[in-house]
């Protein structure tokens, strides 16, 4: 199955991308996806080892399973205000 | 009725003040954060806010929601900018009215105290001296998403 | 610079949020009162606000002054209105500008507080029913006099 | 000596006046002044028992030696905002 990935701020640097679809085994779940994104080396490998998530726009436990098409970002500390 | 917004375009106070009151409310509460000349003692040129933007206009809809039920008063409004902003604009503005002004002025510090633990937005500072850096923010407390 | 004002005259909001803000500043606090269509359940037509207006613009010069030294900024203004008022007219507003957020809300939430306890103004309210009363209020702290 | 005494809402409404000066006898206090007041019977008789006062536009206390010319205001209990 196919997610998106949303980076923004300082993960997007690192990425080099504001986005990218990955591809994962059904019944994966978020912290699968951060493994699979860390994996690709280069500025993934530097994402922060801790890092929150929002799956469709609300923010997700590591355990959260995935589901295809889902729109998941990786969520920067906030600084809003 | 309850208001919000995340948004490009410069932000008006006294248009945000203008979407709450109500005849049964003696009390407005609000508050606007404004770009300073300088952090933590670096001074500071301008700043960006990048924002995502759909999930924050959802949590800014829903920080307001929980405003208005402590307030019992669906006279809230809140309104965030995102972009590249120029010292003394506004970045944010939220206005509260509710018939009595603890109810007003503990809404509108909650919206800002909330808006700081969870809306997802980022702020770069430009500094003086040509840098820029993303600043340190707040990690969101993930809420268990329950059924997916 | 503090600014305060006790007045006949109607209160502009916007005009009184513009009295602050400085380039230090990254927040403003505002507040303001307005006159309900109801008190504790009696429908009101409007109100009328005596005052002895020079003691009450010395009171509140001397609150504002308090308040901008609890909120380490002199960017404070505060204005209250006598005479005759309609449902939804503003009777008080306030705003502070200040470093940090937490600065401007408690000074601002200060001077209303304040102002309750010893602006010396009384309310008289007109109910729908033809009938006025002049509303309970605080008995002001006497502070002593010192040498007179 | 002379004081002007300032009434403002109720207590103009019981005195019948904004205003009035009251002669009374050299270093005489905020309470004597009350009670001289008092004494002119009518409303001022209903004056409550418990009323703050300021001399000269400051809170003062009821042992407050008064001086010529000084400007006497009762403060009912006060409801701006």
């Amino acid at each position: 199955m196919d997610v998106t990935v949303l980076l923004f701020a300082g993960h997007r640097e690192l990425a080099g991308t504001p986005s990218i679809v990955v591809s994962l085994p059904q019944r994966a779940t978020v912290d699968m996806l951060l493994s699979a994104l860390r994996g690709r080396g280069e500025g993934w490998a530097a994402l922060p080892r801790s890092v929150s998530v929002a799956v469709n726009r609300e923010y997700a436990d590591g355990d959260t399973v995935l589901v295809e098409g889902d729109e998941v970002a990786l969520i920067p500390p906030v600084a809003g205000g | 009725m309850t208001w919000t917004d995340v948004t490009y375009v410069p932000i008006q106070p006294a248009a945000v003040l203008e979407r709450v009151g109500a005849s049964e409310d003696g009390a407005v509460a609000f508050f606007m954060g404004i770009v300073r000349n300088a952090n933590e003692g670096r001074p500071v040129s301008g700043l960006e806010y990048d924002g995502y933007r759909r999930m924050a206009k959802a949590q800014l809809s829903a920080i307001v929601a929980e405003a208005a039920e402590r307030a019992e008063s669906d006279r809230v409004a809140a309104v965030h900018r995102l972009g590249p902003l120029g010292i003394g604009e506004v970045s944010v503005a939220i206005a509260v009215s509710a018939p009595h002004r603890a109810q007003a002025f503990e809404a509108a510090r909650f919206v800002i105290e909330e808006i700081k633990k969870r809306l997802p937005v980022w702020k770069r500072e430009h500094y003086l001296d040509g840098e820029t850096a993303w600043l340190d923010g707040h990690v969101p407390a993930t809420e268990r998403g329950g059924v997916r």
